[in-house]
């Protein structure tokens, strides 16, 4: 190191003191060694922080299914001599799950208007709305997969059945999860009212749920009606 | 410490240095140049004799002059980056007083475009010639030559390769026969796990795999012996799968083809399925070939694949362990 | 009751694995008890198992990396003996166990050693050079953590419960459906990286979020450092790419657990879908390796040099086409499958432009140097060595993507050798060059600058002397992950690679040594100053190591090299700034939870493999009451009060103005 | 927030609500009449998804007036791209592989592509 470039050369072996080495084994306690950063200025706010990051989630999920939908769209006429989507699929009751899943969205929308106003009794309601068409959608799947199952259709009959039960229950799952998350919430707005990170945690559920939605666009349009113009 | 260089008329050098210090490095050095000598000769030699460099066909031979042309023209790249790297480093040490510095200096566009064109069209040269190259030598494309195409049916086994002569009604266990000049179409499937069928000296290896049929085509120019080998592991008995690849002349194939026809063991679907089984150290073997579709209904499942590990164990799911099987001649 | 576990699974005939499992588990219990023993349990506890600060877990990933390279240079070393050994005889190591040694060396090395080590110094650094507290978020950073220790822990398992996969680093199926590897090894493999995957998911929406969202006042983009850059290009490919390893992964799963037909070759099945799919992620991976590293070279080259980042903006345009390239070339890993010439050919051409950014890297870090004062530290050592050695793996990536020639070379040691050159000479090299560089940053004193040149040379003669005989065998017709072999022209060609890895060894005693040594003189070695390099971006401008809040006052950012400005001031006017305003700082509250998920992740993961179905329900029902209890915390704040803040900022400025005081004096 | 704010909140969403139901239905429709040429129907599905899939985004999602909405369409920018490669690729790849070596699945007998007959 040429000295005339270094500003704040090391003063050499000196003297240090012990307080200055906050990584010493069996130094006393501190709290203060956590630290987060919301100084104001440069980073924004938490609830901007929060909802960016939960958006960021969401695109790594749909990348998720579309992993799914590629393994469906190369697997779909992979029959194996077995029933085609065609045969098995149901229009009336995709329609059916559609007006649920899309009414929910909405009614989950309701809700986050309620958030905003901070109406307790509309938020648990809208909510509560959500979770009952929620609950509907994913009967009216588990009714539909049973059928399958009972009449031999099962995902182990071929890869086009193998890939169809994997995306759609893919999206059963975060239904669920979503429904288990829905209620915690409820729970948690009943207990302490809208404290921000509630709210904040909230809002990421509702965005997570219309992402649902947008995810099943492309498996009602993909899967039930594809197959069945097929 | 001073000593000079002497070569003599033998390419012999000799150092000569003032005390026994001297002495001993002298020898020391003596023996590391006979080491460098030796070891270059080698690396040269093998050079020459690498597989892949020598190949005796005509697939080899042109991937080996697009390996080769490729490895210049990045050469001219990259040497003079390293050299680059080394003079820059050296000249603009700190204690350099005749350097020149531009501390602030951080920005040309004159050299921003350089910096990007040249890769650019090298890359641009290179991919002209992926895309010819892989068009022109893709392995489904068939070779020129004045004989007729010889039709060989690959099958990968666990852990030996099954070659099949549809036309001439034999097969053959872990040996690969062909005559010299007559252009070769594999057809290559596997039993169970895939493989990838590779002789390095005659060019490109394709992958087998269960239910599938993959193609090549290849030829041999000359008489030899060459290493074949799986490329692609399959299992505990991966290292064993590799085949002598014998390329032999017209009359040799015959004779070959002769010796197998008249063969007292034969395969079919029953003999097949009793290959499909685990096994190691499978000696070279011929047969006659009983069964004209044994590889459409090996590639179309009519024959169930490879049963894969037979286990020995009480509860096989925790460890299995291959009882393989030793099959004699 | 235990599912498929039984005592059967401990391998008791395979002394090896037992003994190596044994001897991490005698280990890693001394440990524990002189942590117990010393009183030490609760401040490990305390102040770092359940620490979220973004310095602490980054320190933690790196310890980490470092202990699993060590077991992945074990199997590395069992690997070159063996082949040294195996000439026309079967060596010392069954083919079962020898296949399982290198799919544990690949995936302990990729997911577990060069994947932390880099998030590990993203974590560190990240929020320093971006001038603010901590990462967006504090405690996902710990799950994260976590998480990937859990993912670590199950594959270390499976060498005395059970036993690893045998089908290479990827479990490419037939090979891995149940049909052929009935074992729970494929097992620990997925289940293990499905959970670390999480974790490293998580990171990667952590960063993406903490880079774009929280940074300094006055930080625009075309203001962070490059390394902020790269680690945005980095963990964008990781929210992109990782997804789809979860969902393969998870294909797999079913097919193995449930008796579905993804990849099975019969009843439709199809296996080229899952080698598709699974490169799919595994290109972009490479480049998740590499990107950090490219960063920190940029970081060391301009300071070493003590110049700017030449030509900034096409480095920043460069890291970002490669984050686009990487989705655009994955069929190169099987262009011998025969999807036919214009998709080869395509794909092929896409990967060798990957070229074109990457070359236009290696050229501005050379004009960096051009005009410079270039300082031969370790640090800068490293990356001189990385310019030399990447350059060829470089090539001999780009002849491997001409697909006629990859006909020839797909699958042999001369793939091999390419992708330990870029990732040895790349991504390691890099990891220890920032390794040299932020060590002083993280604990207030250099590492030994002696026994790191040292170790880059052994590392750089042995790199060498390891893999370069693998080209030429791989251009011999070698293939890869050979138990035996009984060719003659290959044996004394794989002596000297196992000579290479021993000077390796020799490499990595140094660094041992350089460590021991470093602590040991600490005093000597001490910094005081904070900015031991001269260097030019932010992370300098704080205390070493810094305080828990990073910044007294979040800097004020005014040009492309912040700290460097105000360094130039401080020169020209020869005084600091004069002491800020300071307010009280609210930081976050520790949190067992990121632990407490590990722990039942865990236990998920083992029950899975075992098939111990109500380990794993409660796993399940313990992580879900994890993210409740921890969703109904009250208190997730602490404060610092302004006067500690300025207490501790004291310190550091006048250390600072004696520094500089010093210099006047000098000169 | 004021009754105002509220109701045109409220309109967003139910305005978003008629649009979907809207395309949703329309999706039905044609999947299942003849009107439309058979081989179109698939484009037609993918034009009304992409449609709706918009009007999810900006009345459900909020996209183009949430808070920041440049970093939130850049990364669904990248998603997109990344979604696009990924389905585009794996499909564009397995069809050339299928048609180079026979999908399994196929009921008749080996049949290839390429050089040979
Ligand atoms: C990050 C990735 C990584 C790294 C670093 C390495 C490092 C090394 N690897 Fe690699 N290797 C892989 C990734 C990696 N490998 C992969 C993915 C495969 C394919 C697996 C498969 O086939 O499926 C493979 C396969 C593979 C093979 C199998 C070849 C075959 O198929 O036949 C061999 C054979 O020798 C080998 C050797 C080595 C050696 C000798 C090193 C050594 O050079 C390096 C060892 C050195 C260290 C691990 C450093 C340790 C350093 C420290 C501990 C630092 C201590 C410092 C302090 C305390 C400050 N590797
Ligand atoms: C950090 C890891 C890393 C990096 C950075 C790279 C970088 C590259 N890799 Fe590598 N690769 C791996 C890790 C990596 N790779 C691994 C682990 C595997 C094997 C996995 C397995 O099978 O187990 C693999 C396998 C692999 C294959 C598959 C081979 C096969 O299986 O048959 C191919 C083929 O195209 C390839 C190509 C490339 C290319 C073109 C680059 C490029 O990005 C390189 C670009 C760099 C340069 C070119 C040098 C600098 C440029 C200049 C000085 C400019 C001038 C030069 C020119 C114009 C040429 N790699
Ligand atoms: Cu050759 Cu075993
Ligand atoms: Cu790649």
């Amino acid at each position: 190191m040429s000295a005339s470039t270094v500003a704040f050369a090391p003063p050499g072996p000196g003297t240090p003191s012990q307080a200055h080495d906050p990584y010493r084994l069996g130094r006393g306690s501190g709290s203060e060694d956590e630290s987060t950063g919301h100084g104001a200025g440069g980073p924004s706010p938490k609830s901007i922080v929060v909802g960016f990051g939960f958006w960021i989630f969401i695109l790594a999920d749909i990348i998720t299914f579309s992993t799914l939908f590629a393994a469906y769209g190369v697997l779909k006429d992979a029959t194996a001599g077995g029933p085609t989507g065609a045969e098995l699929f149901d229009r009336g009751s995709a329609a059916l799950e559609t007006t649920c899943l899309l009414l929910s969205s909405v009614a989950c929308g309701l809700a986050m208007v309620a958030l905003r106003m901070r109406s307790r009794f509309w938020f648990q309601f809208a909510m509560l709305a959500t979770a009952v068409l929620g609950a509907s959608f994913l009967s009216l799947e588990a009714r539909e997969f049973a059928g399958l199952v009972s009449q031999g259709a099962g995902p182990g009959r071929s890869a086009f059945l193998s890939a169809f039960f994997t995306l759609v229950g893919c999206h059963g799952v975060h239904v669920t999860i979503g429904l288990l998350w829905l209620l915690t919430m409820m729970a948690q707005v009943a207990a302490k009212g809208f404290r921000a990170d509630i709210v904040r945690r909230t809002t990421c559920w509702s965005l997570f749920w219309h992402a649902l939605d947008i995810v099943w666009v492309g498996v009602f349009t993909v899967v039930y009606l594809m197959g069945l113009s097929a | 410490m001073s000593g000079v260089w002497t070569g003599d008329q033998t390419g012999e050098a000799s150092l000569r240095i003032n005390g026994d210090v001297g002495d001993r490095v002298g020898d020391f050095l003596r023996y590391g140049r006979r080491i460098a000598v030796s070891s270059v000769l080698v690396a040269i030699l093998s050079g020459c004799s690498l597989r892949v460099l020598d190949p005796a066909g005509p697939v080899g031979m042109a991937q080996r002059t697009i390996l080769l042309n490729a490895l210049a023209i990045m050469l001219c790249i990259v040497v003079p980056t390293m050299l680059a790297t080394l003079a820059f480093v050296w000249w603009f040490r700190p204690g350099n007083a005749r350097a020149e510095r531009r501390p602030d200096w951080s920005f040309s566009g004159r050299i921003e475009i350089v910096t990007w064109s040249v890769p650019l069209m090298t890359i641009a040269f290179l991919g002209g010639i992926a895309w010819i190259g892989s068009h022109e030598l893709d392995p489904a494309n068939p070779l020129p030559g004045e004989k007729k195409t010889l039709e060989i049916q690959v099958v990968s086994l666990d852990w030996k390769w099954l070659f099949l002569y549809p036309e001439q009604k034999v097969a053959s266990l872990n040996q690969l026969v062909l005559p010299v000049g007559t252009p070769v179409h594999f057809r290559l499937t596997s039993a169970s796990v895939w493989n990838a069928f590779f002789v390095p000296q005659l060019g490109s290896m394709i992958y087998a795999m269960n239910g599938m049929a993959t193609q090549l085509n290849l030829r041999a120019d000359r008489e030899g012996s060459f290493l074949g080998l799986s490329a692609h592991l399959s299992g505990d008995g991966f290292a064993e799968m590799h085949f002598e690849t014998r390329a032999v002349s017209e009359a040799a194939f015959a004779e070959w083809l002769k010796g197998a026809q008249a063969s007292k063991q034969a395969i079919d679907t029953a003999a097949y399925e009793t290959l499909s089984h685990q096994t190691l150290d499978n000696p070279a073997r011929t047969f006659r070939l009983a069964d004209d579709d044994l590889f459409a209904k090996i590639v179309g499942q009519a024959i169930p694949p490879g049963p894969g590990p037979a286990t020995g164990q009480p509860d096989p799911s925790v460890k299995p362990t291959s009882t393989i099987s030793k099959q004699g001649t | 009751m235990l599912g498929k576990l039984s005592l059967a699974a401990i391998p008791l005939d395979q002394p090896i694995p037992l003994a190596a499992g044994a001897l991490v588990g005698v280990v890693l219990l001394c440990i524990l008890g002189w942590i117990v023993l010393a009183g030490h349990l609760p401040y490990v506890w305390r102040e770092w198992i359940t620490s979220v600060d973004h310095k602490r877990i980054g320190i933690m990933y790196v310890i980490f990396a470092l202990v699993m390279l060590l077991r992945g240079f074990t199997d590395a070393m069992m690997m070159r003996s063996q082949q040294a050994l195996a000439f026309d005889a079967p060596g010392y190591l069954p083919p079962e166990h020898y296949n399982q040694i290198f799919s544990a060396h690949g995936t302990i090395m990729i997911f577990f050693v060069a994947m932390p080590f880099m998030i590990g110094l993203m974590n560190f650094v990240l929020p320093l050079q971006l001038g603010v507290r901590d990462v967006a978020f504090p405690t996902l950073n710990s799950v994260s953590f976590w998480l990937t220790c859990t993912g670590a822990l199950l594959v270390n398992m499976s060498l005395v419960i059970g036993e690893f996969q045998r089908t290479g680093w990827l479990p490419y199926p037939p090979l891995s459906e149940i049909t052929y590897s009935p074992g729970v090894g494929v097992d620990y493999w997925l289940w293990a990286l499905s959970i670390s995957g999480v974790g490293t998911l998580m990171t990667g929406v952590n960063f993406v979020t903490t880079i774009l969202k929280m940074r300094a006042p006055g930080m625009s983009y075309l203001r962070m450092p490059m390394f902020c850059w790269t680690a945005l290009a980095t963990n964008l490919l990781i929210v992109a790419a990782f997804p789809i390893l979860t969902a393969v992964s998870a294909m797999l799963i079913l097919d193995r657990y449930l008796g579905f037909q993804f990849f099975t070759d019969t009843a439709g099945g199809n296996s080229m879908l899952f080698m598709s799919l699974i490169w799919a992620w595994g290109h972009p991976e490479v480049y998740i390796l590499i990107l950090p590293a490219f960063g920190i070279f940029s970081e060391v080259v301009s300071t070493f040099s003590g110049k700017p980042l030449f030509g900034y903006r096409s480095m920043v345009l460069a890291t970002m086409a490669i984050c686009m390239l990487a989705f655009m070339v994955w069929l190169h890993h099987f262009f011998t499958m025969g999807a036919g010439a214009d998709v080869n050919g395509v794909f092929g051409i896409m990967s060798m432009v990957i070229a074109v950014p990457t070359g236009v890297k290696i050229f501005n870090w050379l004009f960096t140097m051009y005009g410079g004062s270039v300082r031969m530290s370790a640090a800068m050592l490293w990356s001189i060595g990385f310019m030399l050695t990447f350059v060829i793996g470089g090539m001999t990536g780009v002849l491997l993507a001409i697909p006629p020639v990859d006909f020839v070379m797909h699958n042999s040691t001369f793939l091999v050798a390419h992708f330990h050159n870029v990732i040895i000479g790349g991504v390691l090299f890099g990891a220890f060059a920032g390794y040299t560089y932020w060590f002083p940053k993280a604990f207030g004193f250099r590492l030994h600058e002696g026994w790191g040149k040292a170790a880059f040379w052994c590392w750089q003669i042995g790199f060498w002397l390891a893999f370069g005989p693998l080209y030429v065998t791989g251009l011999d017709g070698m293939t890869r992950r050979l138990q035996h072999y009984d060719v003659a022209e290959w044996r004394p060609w794989l002596l000297v690679a196992l000579l290479g890895a021993i000077t390796i060894l020799a490499g990595i005693a140094c660094q041992v040594v350089q460590l021991v040594v470093s602590i040991r003189h600490r005093d000597a070695l001490r910094d005081m100053t904070g900015d031991p390099w001269d260097g030019r971006s932010l992370e300098w401008s704080t205390a070493s190591p810094p305080p828990t809040f990073n910044f007294a006052v979040l800097p004020d950012v005014h040009g492309e090299e912040p700290y460097w400005s105000v360094k130039e001031r401080a020169r020209g006017q020869h005084t600091l700034p004069a002491a800020p305003h300071y307010e009280a700082i609210e930081v976050p509250h520790n949190s067992p939870t990121g632990f407490v998920c590990a722990f039942f992740a865990t236990l998920i993961g083992f029950a899975m493999i075992w098939h111990i179905w109500w380990m794993a329900i409660t796993g399940l029902v313990g992580a879900y009451a994890t993210f409740v209890v921890f969703a109904w915390r009250d208190r997730t704040e602490d404060e610092i009060p302004a006067a500690r803040v300025a207490e501790i900022d004291a310190a550091n400025r006048r250390a600072r103005n004696e520094a500089l005081r010093e210099m006047e004096y000098a000169s | 927030m004021e009754g105002a704010d509220v109701w045109s909140s409220v309109r967003t969403y139910l305005i978003g609500l008629a649009l979907a139901a809207m395309l949703t239905a329309g999706s039905f429709w044609i999947s299942s009449t003849g009107v439309i040429y058979g081989p179109g129907v698939p484009v037609a599905l993918i034009v009304f998804a992409l449609a709706q899939i918009g009007v999810h985004l900006v009345f459900f999602l909020h996209l183009t007036t949430a808070p920041d909405n440049v970093n939130n369409a850049m990364a669904l920018a990248f998603g997109v791209l990344v979604v696009v490669l990924l389905i585009g690729g794996t499909l564009w790849i397995m069809m050339h592989m299928n048609a180079n070596m026979m999908p399994m699945g196929a009921a008749h007998g080996p049949h290839m592509h390429g050089g040979h007959p």
